[in-house]
């Protein structure tokens, strides 16, 4: 490797304009490589090469998003904007949630890494989340992990899900951050493309606010953590191969793993390095390293400051030898973060490192001007404007179709398929739909989760939302849920958003949490298809509205395209995650029943024959088509408010939202994990069936101890909102009747409710 | 009373620890790995976690750690000490306590609640308890499987120092249902489930852990 | 009947933080001179005489390692 | 400058949860006539040839294995 002799510096790409590039195998197109020239005036060198090409790929620029997405900003309203620290463009979202108080939460996707290596794919997913969070200046509390998979008995799931679930739990735990939540589904357009998507949340005082600036001349730029290697740097190869022409061991980095390894101990300990450096005030701005390493730190840092930048690159530490400026540019490796310090802070900064036992290395100064300058060896191997690499890259306007098979798919209903009748059938129903690999518990996940850790967790799985406890003093806390129904989005990409963010909603107002904010992972197929561009715009847009409906706002998010196996997408899956507030954690609803003795069980809101697209059509019939359940966000949000209201009165002792499975699910589900029989009392002038299985939205079960019945139906009945009473709870049973259709025991149920992932997946 | 509680690179539940300490009535003192000095505490935690990862075998590393000699002397000397999960790890790498912890039988993490018999209410963390209580406390390991040579095992059943025991089904594949053994002078006790989380049914499974808290100050007066 | 030993190492350019932690941990406890470790894994096997190399390579291959990230070696010993 | 692996495996007597793991799964991944499995670990070592063998069985016994549970050879390999 010694016998690379020449550095292709910026001298030199001014003096060699027709050195042929590699552009393409970088991923730029040909009038996105002319673009760059123009630019820079010149040939970019191979350094530049690598930046612009991570920088403006769909992962890091969202060429193919961005114009979709300002429909965010557009819609935002001054009053939805009131309490948001932070919004779309900084790593993470962050707003006010009061008492001095600010929280910030983001989700990622690491799809690809975990198809093809599931532990460390999911593990450096989980990773990269955390240091977003971390660069907002908070401290991470909490993460949740919304998964899917291809069918639960595929060969492939048996390898990619217990990895997957092994890294999530393997990274998390070794953190010590609490898994308060998430999903897991299962469908077979998942097959060759899992999703993994991991959120984080942190809190800080609202003053420690750190955004990622590199501002005031002079100050030092430090990069702290694990050294940097050669991993993920996956098409850059290209260029060593270019460079080191002939050179086997060269030739050999063209096959180098976009994998990267995680070292969650470093993590660890970098969090609580950064965490003492936020509290001694001498962090001026801050970036972590994720995808596109240090083009990405550096550039960012740069052009969102208020100067240029200098980096000496032969400063940073390498793990590997004969880097190259380019693949040092270019490598993900993980556990890496980027500060801006003053340089009087910088001795205290390094001291604090070295008391962590973390690396940090100052590696380059903000200096007067506009450009983000880099040298190597001595020599110049980036001058760029750093907002042409961050935030002026390209911006597509894709071709969005409506397809055609959509008509049909609507017209396929399932009013057709057979359904159970007689109390037999549908008792054989109700067992069969519990034991599915969708409605199945998910135990056999969450308990690799740990959710105890640092003793703040007052709500997690298997409850409708995770509730984390912020200040011990005061009690108060934030609730966080995942939804998203990948096939109702598929029969309708704008309603199946709004039904996902109404399903998030509702999992957190049922733990008696007020929604203050959104944000979303937004997973689709191919950017190049029209049709899935247009599910895409469609779901923009019913996310959107939807919030100025419920009056909160996205605060962030995440794009995914490309997921698909050959030419079959994924479904449509927008994960949508909803952050709620509670100013006393104390008061949270849980949802198992048997709190109190001799609870009364109320169904709010109300059930229509809705079952296309639901999990019953899918389980018994592989059926999918029709129109999805309708949303009433008006209605959503009146059934929060009405749930916030119950339960800072105290009338609420356990409340449990509907949602896939429908009636039978979540009054199986509230027993179960109540450890509690109940009686079912179903309305006499409506088909049990539909009142079991159908999955109309807005529903929520709650129970109330008897003595606090007549005033919250009063209080539902004054505000409008249609309920009915629908059972008891019945301690003593042991089992779940559902009148004139089945008793069975809680064992039973248990049996079967349980028993389905250990028997997929131990 | 005064109660230290250790924070090592990767250690994660030093906060929960403290807290019970102080949900007790003590003082916690937060000690460091790489400081000899005990700070004049009554009686150590050494709490859950990762300590520098555990990537060799859990505890192989803490256990080299300034503190621990300092640790271990105090031992000798009769301070009580609790090692809690990883606690319980290093504590066994270190040789306070007989036997080695190693991954659970089905492989997985495993992070649940669990109910344990008290079966030792003699030693310095086990004192408040009634003979043969049954707690609820969560267990958060991967590597929990408590194991012994056959011998150990004997000794330790003869002398009476198993001092939990599993109740139901085994959840990590532990020799004999073992959760928590002690020393032969019952001063050092280690377990895998996690007293320091259930001190608070706000954020617990309930507040079972505490009697071992209490167990120490207890010991502690009677000195 | 034979033993065979299967070798897998995370391979060199792939980050390997056991070895890491092993390696930052020595000069702590005392024991310098050790530049570099790596951290792997050892599988002894007892296999019929049945099964052949190319059997054994695929089981290495397709199971006990990841290609992705590890490199592996398979070879039959004296029992 | 010598290359030393140390290979750790679990004592004989040892329970071995994961072999017993892997050699479970092989049968379902359509490998048969393996009959046992033991998974240990190996460790490979960039040692200074100031490093002598009795220091080696010390990092080794002391460190790299825990003796309760596991046994530890030590040797030197050509590089
Ligand atoms: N991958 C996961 N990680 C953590 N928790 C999960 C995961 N999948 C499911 N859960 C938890 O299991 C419980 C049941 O999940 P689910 O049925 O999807 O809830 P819901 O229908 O209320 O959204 C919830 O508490 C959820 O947060
Ligand atoms: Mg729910």
């Amino acid at each position: 490797m010694t016998s690379v002799s020449v550095i292709d510096s910026v001298s030199q790409a001014a003096t060699t304009p027709d050195t042929p590039q590699p552009y393409r195998e970088l991923g730029l197109a040909e009038d996105e490589y002319a673009r760059i020239r123009e630019i820079l005036g010149r040939r970019p060198t191979e350094a530049e090469l690598a930046m612009y090409s991570v920088m403006w790929s769909e992962h890091c620029s969202y060429k193919s998003s961005k114009v979709h997405l300002k429909y965010f900003g557009e819609t935002t309203t001054e009053e939805m904007r009131a309490k948001m620290l932070a919004g779309i463009g900084e790593n993470a979202g962050v707003v006010d949630i009061g008492d001095g108080w600010a929280v910030t939460f983001k989700a990622e996707s690491h799809n690809h890494p975990s198809y093809v290596e599931p532990y460390q794919g999911a593990a450096t997913g989980v990773g990269g989340i955390v240091r977003d969070i971390m660069a907002m200046g908070a401290r991470p509390l909490a993460v949740l992990d919304s998964l899917r998979f291809g069918p639960a008995d595929a060969p492939d799931t048996r390898r990619v899900l217990p990895g997957v679930v092994a890294g999530v739990g393997g990274y998390g735990n070794c953190l010590g951050l609490p898994n308060v939540g998430g999903e897991v589904v299962f469908d077979r357009t998942y097959a060759g493309n899992p999703l993994v998507n991991a959120l984080c949340v942190g809190a800080m005082r609202a003053e420690d606010l750190h955004l990622a600036h590199a501002s005031g001349v002079g100050n030092k730029i430090i990069l702290f953590g694990a050294s940097t290697g050669l991993d993920g740097i996956g098409g850059v190869s290209v260029l060593a191969s270019e460079s080191f022409d002939g050179d086997e061991s060269a030739a050999g980095r063209k096959k180098l793993p976009s994998v990267q390894v995680g070292d969650p101990f470093t993590e660890k300990v970098l969090i609580e390095c950064c965490l003492e450096l936020f509290g001694r005030g001498i962090v001026v701005g801050i970036q972590d390293l994720g995808g596109a390493g240090l083009s990405c730190a550096t550039s960012e840092l740069a052009s969102a400051g208020d100067g240029g930048m200098h980096i000496d690159l032969d400063r940073v530490p390498l793990r590997a030898t004969g880097m190259t400026p380019a693949e040092i540019l270019s490598s993900e490796s993980q556990e890496r973060m980027c500060a801006v310090v003053k340089p009087s802070d910088v001795d205290e900064f390094l001291a604090v490192c070295a008391k962590w036992d973390v690396q940090a290395t100052e590696i380059g100064v903000v200096t007067d001007g506009d450009r983000l300058v880099i040298d190597w060896h001595g020599e110049t191997v980036v001058d760029v404007p750093p907002r042409t690499v961050a935030h002026e890259g390209p911006v597509y306007q894709r071709p969005v179709q409506r397809p055609e098979k959509q008509d049909t798919l609507r017209a396929n209903g399932s009013a057709a398929l057979t359904r159970p009748s007689g109390a037999a059938e549908l008792e054989q129903t109700l067992l069969r739909m519990i034991a599915s690999p969708n409605l199945a518990s998910r135990s056999w996940v969450t308990q690799q989760y740990d959710h105890y850790v640092r003793g703040n967790t007052v709500l997690a799985q298997p409850a409708d939302t995770g509730v984390v406890r912020i200040d011990e003093e005061t009690g108060r806390g934030v609730a966080i849920a995942t939804d998203c129904n990948g096939r109702f989005c598929e029969l309708d990409p704008y309603q199946g958003a709004q039904l996902a963010l109404a399903e998030s909603y509702r999992n957190v107002v049922v733990s008696g949490a007020e929604p203050v904010a959104v944000t979303n992972c937004l997973n689709f197929g191919a950017a190049t298809d029209p049709g899935v561009m247009w599910q895409f715009q469609q779901a923009v847009r019913g996310l959107a509205d939807g919030c100025v409906a419920l009056g909160i706002p996205v605060t962030g998010g995440n794009v995914s395209f490309y997921n698909q196996t050959g030419d079959t997408a994924i479904l449509p899956t927008p994960v949508i995650g909803v952050l709620g507030v509670l100013d006393d954690v104390r008061r949270r609803i849980p949802t198992g029943i048997g709190a109190e003795a001799g609870e009364t069980l109320l169904l709010l809101g109300e059930t229509a024959d809705e079952l296309d697209g639901s999990e019953w059509a899918h389980v018994v019939h592989g059926h999918l088509g029709g129109t999805p359940p309708k949303v009433d966000l008006a209605r959503e949000k009146l059934l929060g408010e009405i749930l916030i209201a119950g339960s800072r009165d105290g009338m609420i002792s356990a409340a449990h939202d509907l949602s896939e499975g429908g009636l039978a699910q979540a009054a199986v589900e509230t027993c179960l994990i109540g450890e509690t029989g109940a009686r079912i009392i179903l309305d006499p002038d409506q088909d049990p069936f539909v009142q079991l299985f159908a999955e109309s939205a807005g529903r929520v079960l709650v129970a109330v101890p008897r003595t606090e019945e007549p005033r919250f139906t009063e209080m539902c009945t004054a505000r409008g909102l249609p309920w009915r009473k629908t059972g008891v709870v019945d301690a003593e049973s042991g089992s779940l009747e559902i009148q004139g259709v089945t008793t069975l025991s809680l064992e039973k149920l248990r049996q079967a409710w349980e028993g389905t992932l250990p028997r997929l997946f131990d | 009373m005064r109660i230290g509680v250790i924070t090592f690179p990767g250690t994660l539940d030093d906060v929960d620890a403290a807290r019970a300490v102080r949900f007790a009535g003590a003082e916690a003192v937060s000690l460091w790995h790489a400081d000899e000095d005990l700070h004049g505490v009554d009686a150590v935690v050494v709490p859950g976690g990762f300590s520098y990862g555990d990537y060799l075998r859990c505890g192989a590393i803490a256990r080299f750690a300034p503190v621990m000699t300092s640790v271990a002397e105090a031992a000798r000397g009769g301070m009580p000490v609790l090692g809690i999960c990883n606690g319980f790890q290093i504590l066994c790498e270190a040789g306070l306590l007989p036997g080695a912890l190693v991954r659970n039988a089905k492989l997985h993490f495993v992070c649940r609640d669990q109910w344990l018999r008290v079966e030792n209410t003699s030693s310095a963390w086990s004192a408040r308890y009634e003979p043969n209580a049954e707690i609820l406390v969560p267990l958060k390991s991967g590597e929990g499987g408590y194991l012994a040579d056959k011998s150990t095992l004997d000794e330790l059943e003869a002398e009476g120092r198993v001092v939990f025991r599993y109740v139901g089904e085994n959840p990590n594949g532990s020799a004999r249902d073992i959760a928590g053994i002690c020393s032969q002078n019952g001063r050092v006790v280690g377990l895998m489930p996690h007293p320091e989380h259930a001190i608070d049914p706000l954020t617990g499974p309930t507040d079972d852990g505490l009697g071992m808290f209490y167990s120490a100050l207890d010991s502690l007066v009677a000195v | 009947m034979a033993r065979v030993v299967v070798d897998v190492m995370p391979k060199p350019e792939i980050l390997d933080p056991q070895g890491k932690a092993v390696a930052g941990a020595l000069p702590r406890l005392g024991f310098t001179g050790v530049t570099e470790v790596r951290q792997g894994k050892r599988f002894e096997l007892e296999v019929d005489d049945s099964v052949d190399d190319a059997t054994l390579a695929k089981i290495a291959e397709s199971f006990l390692a990841n290609p992705v990230i590890e490199d592996w070696s398979v070879r039959r010993v004296e029992p």
